[in-house]
């Protein structure tokens, strides 16, 4: 029997690393699932070969982080699904009711305030220096023609404050948590082609173990694509 | 004025009920000054704190101006506390106050003085106790003696009615002592002041006491006019609390030897025969001479005393004859066994 | 390292805003955790108002106030500052949650303390015929001051590391700063500079505590 | 709310984990915090060993502690805690942190609580001729123990409290189930019944910490 | 055994110098027992804690068995004071420490007795202080004298050479405070144990001292014999101090009228002569009476010694006659003049 120790956010990555347990079970890798709700430890403590992959970050944060990281060893052996980013207010129904100088709430972490960030610029409301740069920050902003007020707080706050701005850039995963729904309630949401896929990650030196390919197999397989779409009804979608 | 009725007071050692005061009754009119004394542990504190219920009573009754005071709380305790005055064995002195600020305390409580009323009176007190230029050292600065003065001159400070003293002059020097008692007779005189006092110099109680009650095992032995009391103690322990101070200490004699012819006799006597040539007269008169090995003469308050062992040489029916004309002459004799002397 | 690369803008911000949560929170904790602590102190065994059932109920809200991890204080206070300070953002919106996170432990700093206070003091105030709180506001505080001033420097550095939590709620202030830049971005810069200002902000209200404690002192 | 679908295996072992923690921090932390405090104390202005070179080095360590916001002492401690524990994760991951974190915090409050005691009983002992060890050890501590009890009570409610921080470093614990099940799924039932058990293991340690204070008061 | 050079020592004060003491100069044999006395506020406290350090001084010199002690420190100054007990005016008792644990602390801290040993020792030492049943009570339970003795038995438990007493009997009952003068002087006499005490009861001093110091406003004013000094003080302030105590209190005289044949006379005489009945003799021989207005007639440690004021009804020269005679027979004599009669 094989052993994986695999970081992961609780929702829905260790949603689904559960999930698929028993089956992995049965093909002999016996899956720890380590729930982490920092962004960091998890990808440090893989790096530094405590843990074997992890199973939170997309794309654009592995960039930034190998960035940030000299001897960065991690490597995507999977991508698993997108949790599209939305937009969401308590008092306007369109985009369009939203007035001049209001107050935008937007996550405080670097990867995700860049994300709203790209996602407000994508819809016209700012301007951004590099509208490329997923690690933008408000000081990105080059043209701001609705007087928009930037509040940064912690994600999981967000759905918490929303009745108190007039519009906040949620992650998905806590708008749920928060029964709101992002395709029904959202006055904006990400596209479906997002580069902000959530992936598997391993290393270079056990990105080839038969463990990691089995657990590839499961993640990518047909049952989960159905359990993440019955579980999460349209917030989260598979991107395999 | 103040009527204590079969009051007890227990306390609880590792849970166990201990008696430190038991039965105890007693009256102190107005404007008396009231002595207690007692061994070490007998139960002097206890029983001076009960006058202000800092320790409640287990049992019995404490009347303070015809009020039983033992029910009261609140702002009843508060206004008859404010009317007296303690002084503390240990000072208990607040630290982060300087000597003035502690005096000036107890007006400031009342409520009832304006600021320059309470520097006033803060002024004299600091006079009256000899402080004038401590006013603004703290406690921590202060010699014990100076400490007890600050203790004294803030439980004087409010005008009380009645004044609990615990062992008030004990650090100091006898000049002092003597002016503070001098100063607590003066209020006592002029404004009737009424005042509890527990000490352990037989001479503070026979300088200003007018009453003494003799405290042992948590119950009164003795009590009675301090003449009364210390010149003809009933109770061992009166005996020996009075006797030790007066050096009459009968030890003394033990190597003398039994001669036949040698006669000890103690002799006691109040009053203006004191101020009468007795001793030389009879003297004179027997032809027998009579010598003075111990002993006081003195004032007991206002009242002259005198407590002597005179010794005489010759032959017993001579002794008796001295002994006839002093008891004619007022005083009190006792023969005394110089080989059984220690009492 | 290279420090060119910082917002001193940024920085000179976050610190207004620590020292604006720490001072207004400290106030807000002092005038609500000192009577706290009087009443815990006066209620408790053997103490002058000696009261077994409000000492209970007291120390029990006291604890519930303290077990309460403060991110979550923070979450569950967010109605209750809404109606307090009209937001529950920014900077106002911590001052609440930290109030009510160090009051409880300050309250608990005060109460310590005064079980120090001589009986005997407390005594002779009793016999003056003071009442309850005239010994509390002329005697017990004033001898405990030393201690008290000693508590107050502690519940004053453990807020401004409190403080530094506020980010949850997007309290900023120097400690936020260093979370988001210094951890979150690696810009370790950021973190070097405002970790520095914290420790000569504490450094210097440990000093200064240590000063009044001095000065106070009597003993 | 619907309490049927907590996992109580789940709550049962983070309260186990909290136990963990916090005992094993307490331990260390007043096994260093202790003598930390003692030499504060005795290092001080106008006190037994009178230093300030040496007192003014161990303030500023301990001020320095005490400014670093938990988070990043957490994070920057990492390394070292992987030296001493051979992980940096987990419930043994977050013991260093945390002891080191409110060592300074308790020592501050030993310094404190020995201030109070009475100066005479100090010199009596100098005058029988004592060493400063046996000062402290025969009469210093005894004397404050008291107080000391309650700093010690104080010290253990702010562990728990900062062992909630610790889910960054996956430590675990029922503050960090709060905080992850409560806080960021929205799961009220778990919040509730960690807040809960958190209350009564708070109300336990402050109801112990009372029961010696008094037993070991003597004045 | 203890030697003082040109000591002094200086308060802050708000800043400011303050005298405490200034130029002591004081030599102590073995086996002395040396008497301290001055007024609250002399410096009496603040003298006796340089001799062990607890204050050092601002100038100046202490020799104790030869060695400068001044320059001490560390565990010379650790092994110096283990050879020195103290009795604290305030007690200093370890509130956490029952009654037994606080006598065995010297014991305990100077390692060189085994458990049973300091047991022994304490329970010897709980009944010299007569304290047998209250060893398991902590030192908040027990009455000032109680804690008092407590101090005492501790400052004696580890048999120390010298003894620093600063009113080690204040808070006794003159019964008490005599049984502990006794056994302070049995352990003087059997291990010549050198003892410095400061008290306010001039009893205490006649009753165990050899020798007496007079401090006053930090200086030594008189100093000898407490026999010298206590029957001829030439200071005012011991004067003063020895006077009150004796209650020769001459204020009492005033009332009287300026009689020309009166005549008022201090008698004092020391020693054997005591024993002799001079003054009888001397009124048989000359036909005057004499009068004993006030007086002490008692030992000094345990030299009997007398201070007397009488009167006399007589002409200047009969006066003068007993005057001589009086002064023949041993007797100091000096006369009084009753209308300025106040000291
Ligand atoms: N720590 C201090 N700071 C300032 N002044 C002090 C201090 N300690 C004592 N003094 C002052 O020094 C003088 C001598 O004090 P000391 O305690 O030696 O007197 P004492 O003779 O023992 O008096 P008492 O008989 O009242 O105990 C006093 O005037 C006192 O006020
Ligand atoms: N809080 C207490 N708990 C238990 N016993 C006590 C307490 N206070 C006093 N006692 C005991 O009660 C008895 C009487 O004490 P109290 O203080 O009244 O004596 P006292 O006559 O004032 O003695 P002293 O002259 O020594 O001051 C003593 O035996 C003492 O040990
Ligand atoms: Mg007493
Ligand atoms: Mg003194």
């Amino acid at each position: 029997v094989e052993t994986l120790h695999i970081a992961a956010s609780p929702v829905p990555h260790a949603e689904i690393l559960e999930f698929i347990k028993p089956k992995l079970a049965k093909e002999g890798v016996d899956l720890k699932v380590k729930v982490f709700t920092d962004y960091i430890q998890p990808a440090v403590q893989v790096n530094e070969k405590h843990l074997d992959g992890n199973f939170f970050l997309h794309q654009p944060y592995l960039n930034e982080f190998k960035k940030n990281h000299k001897n960065d060893i991690e490597v995507p052996i999977a991508k698993v699904h997108v949790e599209p980013f939305a937009a969401y207010s308590s008092k306007y129904k369109k985009l369009a009711d939203l007035p001049d100088g209001a107050t935008v709430a937007i996550p405080n972490d670097p990867s995700n305030s860049g994300r709203a960030l790209l996602l407000l610029a994508k819809q016209g409301l700012v301007k951004l220096k590099d509208p490329k740069n997923i690690s933008a920050t408000q000081k990105d902003i080059i043209e701001n023609p609705k007087k928009l007020k930037f509040k940064e707080l912690e994600a999981a706050t967000l759905p918490r404050v929303l009745n108190q701005v007039d519009l906040a850039l949620i992650n998905t995963n806590y708008a749920i948590e928060a029964k709101l729904n992002p395709v029904k309630d959202s006055l904006f949401i990400e596209d479906a082609n997002s580069p902000y896929a959530n992936l598997l990650v391993a290393r270079e030196d056990n990105k080839n173990s038969p463990a990691f390919k089995k657990l590839v197999a499961a993640l990518n397989s047909p049952e989960v694509k159905k359990f993440i779409e019955e579980k999460y009804k349209g917030a989260v979608v598979p991107a395999f | 004025m103040l009527r204590i009725e079969q009051l007890a007071k227990y306390y609880k050692v590792n849970g166990e009920d201990v008696l430190a005061l038991n039965n105890i009754n007693l009256e102190i009119n107005k404007g008396q000054i009231f002595g207690i004394i007692g061994r070490s542990g007998a139960g002097k504190s206890t029983l001076l704190r009960t006058l202000n219920l800092l320790e409640r009573p287990s049992q019995g009754k404490v009347w303070i101006e015809g009020e039983d005071i033992t029910a009261f709380d609140g702002p009843q305790l508060h206004n008859l506390r404010q009317r007296i005055g303690m002084v503390f064995q240990h000072f208990n002195l607040l630290y982060a106050k300087t000597v003035s600020e502690n005096i000036a305390f107890p007006l400031k409580l009342s409520g009832k003085y304006t600021a320059q009323e309470i520097q006033a009176r803060v002024i004299e007190l600091l006079e009256l106790v000899g402080l004038q230029d401590q006013g603004n050292k703290y406690p921590s600065q202060l010699s014990g003696g100076q400490k007890q003065r600050v203790g004294i001159a803030r439980a004087l400070a409010n005008y009380p009615h009645l004044l609990l003293c615990d062992e008030a002059t004990s650090a100091l020097d006898p000049e002092t002592t003597q002016a503070i008692l001098r100063l607590l007779l003066d209020i006592n005189q002029k404004l009737g002041l009424t005042i509890v006092l527990i000490t352990h110099e037989m001479q503070v109680i026979r300088t200003i006491c007018d009453k003494v009650a003799v405290i042992d095992a948590g119950e009164i032995v003795e009590l009675g006019d301090v003449v009364d009391v210390f010149l003809h103690p009933q109770h061992e322990v009166t005996q020996s609390l009075v006797a030790e101070n007066q050096a009459l200490d009968l030890s003394a004699l033990e190597r003398s030897d039994q001669d036949p012819g040698r006669h000890l006799l103690r002799l006691s006597y109040v009053g203006t025969s004191t101020h009468e040539p007795i001793m030389t007269r009879i003297a004179a008169q027997t032809k027998i001479d009579i010598a003075i090995l111990q002993g006081v003469i003195g004032r007991i308050k206002n009242t002259p005393y005198g407590q002597l062992l005179v010794e005489l040489h010759s032959t017993q029916e001579q002794s008796e004859t001295v002994e006839n004309l002093l008891v004619n002459a007022g005083v009190r004799v006792a023969r005394i066994n110089a080989a059984a002397g220690v009492h | 390292m290279d420090f060119s690369q910082i917002d001193w803008g940024d920085i000179a911000l976050a610190t207004l805003d620590t020292l604006t949560m720490t001072g207004a929170s400290l106030l807000f904790t002092v005038l609500l955790g000192l009577p706290l602590g009087v009443l815990l102190f006066l209620t408790g065994k053997k103490q002058l108002l000696e009261q077994g059932f409000l000492y209970g109920v007291l120390s029990v809200v006291v604890n519930i106030l303290r077990s309460i991890p403060f991110i979550i204080l923070l979450i569950v206070l967010i109605p209750f500052t809404l109606i307090l300070m009209g937001t529950s953002l920014g900077v106002p919106g911590t001052i609440p949650p930290l109030v009510i996170g160090t009051t409880p432990f300050f309250a608990r700093l005060v109460e310590n303390v005064l079980r120090e206070v001589d009986k005997g003091i407390i005594e002779a105030c009793q016999a003056m015929g003071a009442k309850t709180w005239q010994i509390i506001w002329h005697a017990l505080l004033p001898e405990a001051l030393p201690g008290l001033l000693a508590a107050a420097t502690v519940t004053t550095i453990a807020l401004v590391s409190y403080a530094a939590m506020s980010g949850v709620i997007g309290g900023g202030g120097l400690g936020d700063l260093a979370l988001r830049y210094g951890y979150q971005r690696f810009q370790t810069e950021v973190m070097v500079v405002t970790v520095f200002i914290l420790i000569v902000l504490v450094q210097l209200l440990q000093f200064a505590g240590d000063k009044l404690v001095l000065k106070f002192t009597r003993k």
